[in-house]
């Protein structure tokens, strides 16, 4: 990040158009690398400015619901040792949007396309994939982890009877490649996962955030308005890795897309060596717009030392 | 976050027809002035050249438990150096305070969309506390302009840490501390002379929601147009996160790239 | 940390023996001070030299089960952002041991002890807890996050009707205070909480450590042998403060003790604003032994200037 | 960790008759020896006073993302100047390195239990690449006794790094590189030396792990008493967390604080 050797050889300039040496596969997508961005910390509006979106494995973009979400008010953030607590509430401009505004400057700007899609209940969830069965998004990824009020308010994604229900009904829907995005905060995430795949789901993507939150000692009241939020970023590595390991343990077959606490090369590979096929970047963008890039960079070189899990990974396999 | 072994460069940047992202810049001058404010001074070219009134750079703290980005509005532009001026409140502002000419900090910027302003009309710069640095800038911007002109109203809690930086670009200027009175008491003071002017007045504000809400209820009752510089708690600075939103009119907006600067109207606050 | 400024007046000194100022109580126990130290992170063989352990509002010694239990092979450890994971496996001399060894010298030394228990299946559990209804402790803290092989395998702490199951049981075997410590790793951390509570527990204690694992870039291989462990450290405190203030919100009376990631008198400080009576300082305390009794001088000058939840917590009761 | 309000001192603690806990002392000196191997020295009296060969000492890194506690063994001692030897092999390693003179850096210790050195006895010293620093301190600590001598028996993996540290207290060395042997080949070459040498002869070995199971084997099958030193990923250093515990004839004991220090025959290894 030193402005102090404006080197310009190819290899170490993260704008210059680049040929990725090392690919993969997610569900029969393929990915140019095997670094995507991890949803909600991703507009294509705001990050075209910093680097060519073409150049990653993917963008996942923000969550996406039937109609406009306004989101929580009030400050929606506060910081973590190593980490971040956010409380969005899936604000977005609705799929209809999505489908004019995003979607088509990212494929026109030579993107793969995951689509995260939002519901509060499975009925919206259903509108929304049937909007986007024929959009040419590459990839949809479910994000089971919204307050569901089909289950009592409760996210689908913690209980397997109805996320089976969901997942049965949406695919359905469309047969594009789905992806469900698994919730760590839960008893046993292999039976979440199993119940996600059983009923259709072509992929898992895993880790979104865990609940925390932070209270500000001046005046005993929590910082976020909406008081608790979903907590990302290096502290919640180790578990994203350990829920990786143990879904691959579980599930050999099913492709996965690590997510959490993500800020390297090195990271990305730790999650590649726990069975992932690719992995996807979230806060680290927050921290800096090139990030995404960046760790894509670093674990190209990493992977140029390790033919036999890159070729492993470029036939859409995985380490284990 | 772990070593990076890429470290993009703002000429990489440029020279790819990009935006620089976040970068590694040397700091030249750290300026304790009253309880607790400071002026730091840093090289940046780039924010220099680019920079307008009321936009802000992210300053990052080398500290991994304390990684969130802190937003301050670029306060002044002197060739390649660029200040800003901060209150210490907290673990960012504290690490801040306490680096030296010499020393590296990273930030981002400049972010977010400026006061606008445009030919034959008076300024009027209506600052409110640490809302002040922004307005230096936008002091500064209006003073290498010719066929504008601009009326520096500044309320402080009680040192009047910023009148000499001001000084040197607006053409007027009054200021005020708590215990005499707030920056509403110098507008009235100001209305006679305004009212006899007949330039077109603009009223451009940063400071505490209190005192920008009565500032933008005063532009109101007096026909004047008033933009605000608003602040939020922010997640990235750039638009990409939706964290750092305000209720305005047309529903929740991002400070960061929707504002910093609203129109006082759109905020929704005459209810 | 430094020895630039020898200062000795007394209250910048942590060894000099101290008049706390702010005393709390968990389920009628007075503790001098709202800080203790965390089972697993606190032995008296290895501590007494560091400091004096009476000085703290208690301790919470390593979990005894009814016979010596060897622990894990190979490494243990992993570092992690702001944290650490951890999987000693329970080693620990048994309970025998423990009623011989340490604590009679704890409880000669002046501490508030809270013994740990540990058990792989409920008649474990009972049988420790059997002999330990008659001895001086001061109160017990049930760990159930134990792998349980009554409840096949998995940790009764992540099952209301096994939890029950066993507080009911545990409930008639002592009268001392119980003490119930629960593990984040659940769906829903107030449905176990309940359970504990309706089942006789006196108090709760949270969180336990969060399920984690890193990978070596350079073998392909976990680092700790078990391939999983605990994770801990500032990187989880969000997560153990947003379990407080949950279960602070659904059972408003219950004494709870908050744990994780505590390293100083501000993370003790929101704890007790998110209803906690009492804190425990785990992993600080391998990073520096005299930790814990840092974290309860920092409090007390920041209970100082908050009478109000000072004098609350005096009387028994908590913020919120 | 959040800045600590209270600093503990060695001498609070030592007046108050406790063990000083972590600190932050002055290095003194970081001298880059070959490929990757450097010698560390830092001021602290207590540590220098009391460390014995084979205890270590914690080093800490001033990153919260590697916070874990770094072990060292105590390389050599002049006055209150504590010296270490460590390769850079990961994060910490590679911070310590970069370190220089007049920098801080936090540490715990002395820690574990030393080589028992009794009188009457000639010591051989067999230590394997980055296992030789604390053998050097061992011998410091026999030079400094009368009716005890040591041999020092030094394998690397090229450059010979510790000879001359170790030469100034050894009464004898013998040292090679892996291109020529190791420290068994070594020790052959002492044995008819040995034999004719009527005093008591132990064995002090550190190194990895299979240089010391060929070690202890050698001294098993000569009736040679052996003592070894483990390492261990460690959680804490000063034994409160059982979380560095190697498999022992006796079960798991914890390398910090029953050990480093081990008799060989106590390791179990001779099924
Ligand atoms: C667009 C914009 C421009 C600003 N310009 C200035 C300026 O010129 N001078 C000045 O003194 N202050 C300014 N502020 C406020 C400044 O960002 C905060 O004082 C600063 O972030 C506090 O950081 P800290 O680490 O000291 O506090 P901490 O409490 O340790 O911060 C914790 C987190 O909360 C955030 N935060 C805390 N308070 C605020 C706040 N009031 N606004 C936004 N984020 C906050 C911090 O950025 C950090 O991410 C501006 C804020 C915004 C949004
Ligand atoms: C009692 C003892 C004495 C030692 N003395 C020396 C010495 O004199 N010179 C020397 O070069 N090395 C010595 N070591 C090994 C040294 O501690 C490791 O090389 C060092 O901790 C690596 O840290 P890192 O941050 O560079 O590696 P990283 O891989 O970044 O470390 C990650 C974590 O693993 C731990 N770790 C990694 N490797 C080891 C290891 N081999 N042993 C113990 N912990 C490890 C680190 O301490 C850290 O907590 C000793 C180890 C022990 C247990
Ligand atoms: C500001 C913010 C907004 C997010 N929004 C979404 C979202 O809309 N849908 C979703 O599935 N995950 C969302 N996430 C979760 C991230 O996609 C990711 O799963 C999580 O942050 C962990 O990855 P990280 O540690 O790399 O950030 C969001 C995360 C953040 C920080
Ligand atoms: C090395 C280690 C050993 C532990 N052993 C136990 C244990 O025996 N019983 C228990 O209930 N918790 C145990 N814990 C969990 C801690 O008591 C505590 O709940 C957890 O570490 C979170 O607190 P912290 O972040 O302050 O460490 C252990 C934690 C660590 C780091
Ligand atoms: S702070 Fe991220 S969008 Fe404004
Ligand atoms: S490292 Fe903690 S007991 Fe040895």
């Amino acid at each position: 990040m030193t402005d102090m050797n404006p080197s310009h050889n190819d290899d170490m300039n993260l704008y210059a158009p680049h040929q990725w040496r090392h690919s993969t596969v997610v569900a029969g997508v393929p990915w140019k690398n095997p670094v995507g961005t991890a949803s909600g910390t991703f507009q294509y509006a705001a990050v075209r400015y910093f680097y060519d979106v073409s150049q990653l494995g993917a963008v996942s973009t923000k969550g996406v619901s039937p109609v406009p979400w306004e989101g929580n008010p009030g400050v929606r953030t506060a910081e973590s040792p190593a980490g971040t607590v956010n409380a969005v509430g899936l604000q977005n401009p609705g799929v209809d949007t999505y489908l004019v505004d995003e979607l088509p400057k990212l494929k026109a700007a030579g993107a793969t396309v995951v689509t995260n899609v939002a519901g509060h209940s499975d009925d919206e969830y259903a509108e929304v994939v049937a909007k986007l069965a024929d959009c040419d998004a590459d990839m949809l990824e479910i994000n089971v982890s919204c307050p569901n009020v089909s289950a009592g308010g409760i996210s689908v994604g913690t209980d397997p009877v109805a996320l089976s229900r969901l997942i049965t009904r949406l695919r359905k829907l469309t047969d594009k490649p789905m992806i469900v995005k698994l919730t760590p905060n839960v008893t046993d995430i292999t039976l979440i996962a199993r119940a996600a795949v059983e009923s259709g789901a072509d992929a898992l993507s895993m880790i979104n955030t865990l609940l925390g939150m932070r209270i500000d000692i001046n005046t005993g009241e929590p910082i976020i308005e909406h008081v608790t939020g979903g907590l990302s970023g290096p502290a919640v590595f180790p578990v994203g890795l350990a829920c990786v390991w143990r879904v691959r343990s579980v599930l050999p077959d099913v492709p996965i897309i690590g997510i959490g606490g993500i800020d390297s090369g090195e990271k990305a590979l730790e999650y590649l060596y726990a069975g992932a096929n690719a992995v996807e970047v979230g806060g680290a963008a927050l921290l800096d717009p090139t990030a995404p890039i960046r760790v894509a960079r670093e674990l190209e070189l990493l992977l140029d030392e390790r033919p036999d899990l890159a070729h492993t990974l470029a036939k859409g396999g995985t380490w284990r | 976050m772990a070593t990076p072994m890429f470290t993009q460069t703002v000429s990489q940047a440029c020279e790819a027809g990009f935006v620089p992202a976040r970068r590694r810049v040397p700091i030249t001058e750290v300026q304790h002035l009253t309880d607790g404010v400071v002026r730091l001074t840093f090289t940046d070219a780039y924010t220099a050249q680019h920079a307008k009134g009321a936009q802000f750079v992210n300053l990052f703290t080398p500290d991994p438990l304390h990684s969130a980005p802190r937003p301050f509005g670029v306060s002044e532009v002197n060739g390649d150096q660029v200040s800003v001026m901060f209150a210490v409140v907290g673990y960012g502002t504290e690490i801040f305070a306490n680096l030296q000419a010499g020393d590296m900090v990273d930030m981002l910027g400049p972010l977010g969309r400026p006061f606008q302003v445009k030919a034959d009309a008076h300024y009027i710069l209506v600052g409110g506390g640490l809302g002040v640095p922004p307005l230096i800038k936008t002091a500064q911007d209006l003073a290498a302009r010719d066929n504008v002109s601009c009326t520096a109203v500044f309320g402080y809690r009680d040192e009047h840490f910023a009148d000499a930086f001001v000084d040197q670009y607006a053409d007027e200027l009054l200021s005020i501390d708590e215990s005499q009175g707030n920056v509403v008491t110098l507008l009235d003071r100001l209305e006679p002379a305004l009212s006899q002017d007949s330039r077109e007045h603009i009223i451009l504000t940063c400071g505490p929601l209190g005192m920008m809400k009565a500032v933008a209820a005063w532009a109101r009752n007096r026909g004047i147009a008033c933009q605000v510089s608003m602040e939020q708690r922010m997640g990235c600075g750039y638009g990409t996160c939706v964290v750092c939103t305000v209720d305005t009119k047309d529903g929740r907006k991002k400070v960061c790239s929707d504002g910093p600067v609203f129109r006082a109207e759109d905020m929704g606050w005459n209810e």
